[in-house]
């Protein structure tokens, strides 16, 4: 269940370690007020996967990403779409089925996802978005665009057989391609033992002729800085594979108390705290006093505060925006079921 | 009699199964220590043990497919996909394998396994995990079809399945497991391949199957009020579908809706519309009408998802536009 | 006027839209240095080079996910399935990635790709290798669905494929591919979204597309020796569907049958037959008749092969019968 | 392209090598009568799959095999079956089509299967069968039958996602299964190196926790050898998985005349001929005299001649049995076209 290799050094400088910081902070506050989006009510169903517990996965990660980069993600990609540095507003609309959300409401927390940030999209079939980071990274090469395409997903996606698929691909075509895997140790109630025989998932990737690492997510540093190295290789041919492990400190979903899983073992995986231990390590190094990070969280507090107001505020889809989207616009939309049987039914001369 | 929820009926099906017959097991994500997404088979583990509620990497096509050499070689394996928006990924192995192996190999051998499986609107889960995709699994040859309303049938249809030479595809609907109901789990009863006709009445004809059942008797419990009497019919089983129950049906009162929750076009309601129309023409006062899904993705926004499949509301206006 | 092949077209209008557009590229199993298991990138890797025919592993599912992602990113791939009955393990990434990702995430962005991929029976492939299921595909919100019957069309048709925001999936029948017939392939054609009415006649509407399209036209021939006139429909793209044109003719004849390749039960004559009941119920003398492939899998016996789905003799058959 | 492991010493003794050479004729005869039937117009279809230059593939596992031991197959086939022991003259009534086939002259040659020899099916998927020995494999362990049950496919099914999810369930589970890939240098024009970075594919087996070996086919007594070890350890709850090189000695199917390789490497590739090895070892070793061995030869001949006649004399199914095996005999058939058509334009009293 653990990882016993040596994570890799870290690289990053220590004036990065703020930043980390902040970054993982805005998660965990996001994801806190996502949980009580769904308590209030308020939020579009309980399908809501949290990643606290995750932040330094995502916060690493997205450090080593430029500008030009996409991604995809899995259900509990919260925290890596913030990181990449989207509107919390937009996605609490979103997460709340709100108009005003990132996807006009039809996407949801699962289904996010934004253009505009090279985020290709959430995707709510474990591994479904895996493969779309090999046609980007053929996209990429072809348009010589210098982007790197990282798919992001869970342990449990190691089932999946189109990321081997995919990953066979990206080595033999030599892709700008990352697949990062973050272990959490669990999927839904499945310890990561009971889902295979062998949890050291970067052979798996070598034997596949890519890069392959594994990192320990309780050090944020280590993380960015192991990220920084593979996207690096990526960028210049040398496809690679990254597994972070980590502890998902909560249920699956909002509905799923854990029983699972013994309150020892939880507790000790929560001691595995990655913002926790980051802002310890600011504070032993120096390198910011505790007033500063205790302004810094209450400013995050309150600006997630005001998300769930902005999701609260916001209208729902209007119903006929339905119709909208299924295919581009200025193609016809689908006929509305109620329009057919008006037309139909008012065709009978009898 | 008793008062049980759709969910421990299916739950109860499987463990009176699995007592009387050794050879049922259960494979599939979550399916054993977790005790099922949606908790049907939730505390069979304790009973029956982890060789039998095997719990699966996330590997939905080799789910079905090892469920295919299973049931090729001595168990009566239920694989469970946790939605059937999942199916997806596992058509393959269920058209190509499951469905054919009895036909190609000249009838050697059959595939006697039950895929469960939940699906349809209701949980704002969004466009990946809402669909109703039955209309893929009746255009399969070899395939049965089953989709139950109700507990009593839940339980029953189950085990039926379970004693099936042929692979059978069992879909429930999310919105129904925790509806519960006077049901007679005696094992007298037959519903297999049988439709119920749940309401009678003289004016017209609704034909439905698994969640919109209950629509259906709400529509008609409010067109009943206006003095239109329907009469709904379950079909259960969409293989075998029982056209004799339709035809009689029809035949007395001649106007028809159908209704089906999967997208409208090639979907189940086109099937059943034109069957109708073939068998029942000359005593059809009106064009069969389908109420169905709309041609799009369902959001997850309530209000668009729910305003995206047929409501009692929706039956209860067009059926009152054909009467009129 | 050229004299040109089904095969010859299509990989004309593939040429012809790489050279005119950079950013397509074709990406499937043996599609470069083999040619295609058809032949129809045959040279295509000489003239464009293997950064634009992409020869993949054997991995389906990957290629049409591989194929949404480029989509997505600025290229515009023609992704190739072998055999439409290799749709089963891809079908995910199809329906629940390809053909939903412009609606999920609200309207951002689109996933222009062409799924090419030839099926249909006449070459005793077996089971496996010979199907017909764009039944499954048409069911689909989110895809649009070609299935070509001449070489003029399908040269077109690709062409336009290339040009769409939205998926396509491009359906071939591999007994067409050697049709060799007279076609014009300047670009003002526009057979979109418009059936062909490839033949008139006042006594029945023949509705169907791909290679039953030839048959029904060779059942007409036939009918027409015992005074029996056909209008044949050819749908030419199953999404959009051309209703309008089949219901001009439906109206004014009254007697229908549809065709289809593929299984009966929900397949797309079930559609058609619904479709055209519920627009045209009031012209018409009798039920529209659904002529289709069995409701079984498709056996490597030539016989048995040529059996399980309509034949000239069986539509002319019907349709005497019909008029009869 | 070449398998540079030193293949595992072989520990069969001598005398068996005599029984294996035979066997390895017997398919290559059959499958040159294969290639005759469909000369002579007598197939059905043209998608015939030789096994010519993997005979020891077929040979070494198969002998390895108990009679409680079931498999499946690829579409190239044969070689295994009849290794097995299949009756050659219903395997070519069945590539005939014909009723006398081991499928009524439904499944034809890449749907061959035979319950009695525990032969689950060929399959025409490619990776389509691979699966189900998963699912074997959970039957033998939980009603202890003791047997095994192995996935044949070639290296084109490498990559298939749904390999490795039956890899990682194998070993998860510690099934007694074992995978078997026939590695032909070719998926059909795909050469090995153009379809993978990494052609030890034993690598990927044992990342999923499997035992893992790659053998060269040349020597058919390292394979029998080989597998011997894994289909034991697998009936002790190993699973493993087993790579033979060789060489497919012609083109994919039979209309390909593999334009895509060089004649030189046709040449090179035939030499790697495990039947003319065998017989080379027999003589050399004085096991058997080259009388006795081109007796065994004719007589082979002359009984795979027999299979031809057998098929061609043999008649078409009856069109009716179109309606059978559909569902199990007691089920219903599905109602002909022609029986509704006749029954719904009979019903109108126009
Ligand atoms: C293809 C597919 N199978 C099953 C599910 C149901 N499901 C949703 S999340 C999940 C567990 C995923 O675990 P992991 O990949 O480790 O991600 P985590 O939830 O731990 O972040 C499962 C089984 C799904 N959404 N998609
Ligand atoms: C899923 C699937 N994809 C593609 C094909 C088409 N096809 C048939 S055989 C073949 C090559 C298979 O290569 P390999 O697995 O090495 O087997 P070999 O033919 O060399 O024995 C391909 C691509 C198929 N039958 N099934
Ligand atoms: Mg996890
Ligand atoms: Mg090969």
């Amino acid at each position: 269940m653990t990882d016993t290799r040596p994570s890799a050094s870290p690289s990053a400088s220590n004036a990065d370690l703020l930043g980390l910081y902040r970054t993982m902070r805005r998660i965990r506050t996001f994801e806190e007020r996502v949980g009580e989006l769904f308590v209030r009510g308020l939020s579009a169903g309980s399908m809501l996967h949290l990643s606290i517990g995750e932040e330094s996965a995502a916060a690493g990660v997205a450090s080593a990403m430029r500008p030009e980069d996409t991604f995809t993600t899995h259900h509990r990609g919260h925290g890596i779409f913030l990181a990449r540095g989207a509107d919390p507003s937009r996605m609490m609309a979103e997460i709340a089925g709100k108009e005003t959300g990132y996807c006009a409401g039809k996407g949801g927390s699962m289904h996010i996802a934004d253009m505009a940030l090279g985020h290709l999209g959430a995707n709510a079939i474990v591994g479904g978005g895996i493969p779309a980071v090999v046609g980007a990274g053929l996209s990429a090469k072809r348009l010589k665009t210098g982007s790197v395409s990282l798919a992001f997903f869970g342990d449990g996606a190691m089932g999946q057989g189109i990321l081997y698929e995919s990953m066979n691909m990206a080595a033999l075509w030599e892709l700008p391609v990352l697949f990062v895997c973050i272990n959490n140790q669990y999927g839904m109630g499945t310890r990561v033992d009971q889902a295979t025989r062998n949890e050291a998932f970067d052979e798996r990737a070598r034997a596949f002729g890519l890069q392959g690492a594994m990192v320990d997510g309780n050090d944020v540093e280590a993380v960015a800085a192991t990220a920084k190295d593979l996207v690096d290789a990526a960028r210049a041919g040398k496809p690679g594979f990254l597994a972070i492990s980590c502890y998902r400190f909560f249920g699956h979903a909002r509905m799923d108390k854990s029983p699972y899983r013994a309150e020892e073992e939880e507790l000790a995986g929560r001691q595995r705290d990655p913002v926790k231990i980051a802002r310890a390590a600011l504070l032993e190094r120096g390198l910011a006093p505790g007033s500063a990070l205790d302004a810094l969280d209450t400013e995050i507090a309150a600006e997630m505060d005001a998300t769930i107001d902005f999701a609260a505020a916001s209208p729902a889809p209007p119903l006929a925006s339905m119709f909208r989207d299924v295919f581009a616009v200025g193609e016809p939309e689908p006929e509305p079921v109620r329009t057919r049987l008006d037309r139909v039914l008012s065709k009978e001369i009898r | 009699m008793v008062q049980i929820t759709y969910r421990d009926a299916l739950r109860q099906a499987l463990i009176d199964a699995m007592e009387a017959d050794e050879r049922v097991v259960v494979i599939g994500e979550e399916v054993g220590r977790y005790g099922g997404a949606y908790g049907v088979t939730k505390g069979l583990i304790d009973t029956f043990g982890g060789d039998r509620l095997i719990d699966t990497p996330i590997s939905e096509p080799a789910i079905i497919g090892a469920a295919v050499g299973a049931a090729m070689t001595g168990l009566r394996p239920v694989a469970e996909l946790m939605y059937v928006d999942f199916l997806g990924m596992t058509m393959d192995q269920l058209t190509n394998q499951a469905a054919k192996i009895r036909y190609m190999f000249g009838g050697q051998i059959g595939v006697p396994m039950v895929l469960r499986t939940q699906g349809g609107t209701g949980r704002s889960a969004g466009a990946q995990h809402s669909q109703s995709l039955e209309a893929w699994v009746m255009h399969m040859p070899g395939l049965r079809l089953v989709m139950p309303a109700t507990a009593e049938d839940a339980y029953h249809l189950l085990r039926h399945a379970l004693t099936m030479p042929d692979p059978v595809v069992f879909i429930e609907h999310k919105a129904l497991y925790t509806r519960k109901e006077e049901a007679d789990l005696t094992t007298a009863k037959r519903p297999w391949g049988k439709a119920a006709v749940r309401r009678e009445g003289q004016d017209v004809v609704i034909v439905t199957y698994s969640r919109q059942v209950h629509y259906a008797l709400e529509a008609a419990e409010a067109l009943a009020k206006d003095g239109i009497e329907a009469t709904v019919i379950d079909l259960r089983t969409l293989n075998p579908l029982d056209m004799e129950t339709v035809i009689e049906h029809v035949e007395k009162i001649g106007r028809v809706a159908v209704v089906s929750e999967g997208p409208m076009t090639a979907g189940v309601a086109a099937e059943l519309a034109a069957r109708i129309t073939e068998e029942c023409f000359d005593f059809l006062h009106d064009p069969v009408i389908r109420i169905a899904g709309e041609d799009i993705p369902i959001s997850v926004s309530q209000e668009l998802e729910a305003g995206s499949v047929p409501s009692p509301a929706l039956i209860g206006d067009a059926v009152r536009r054909l009467l009129s």
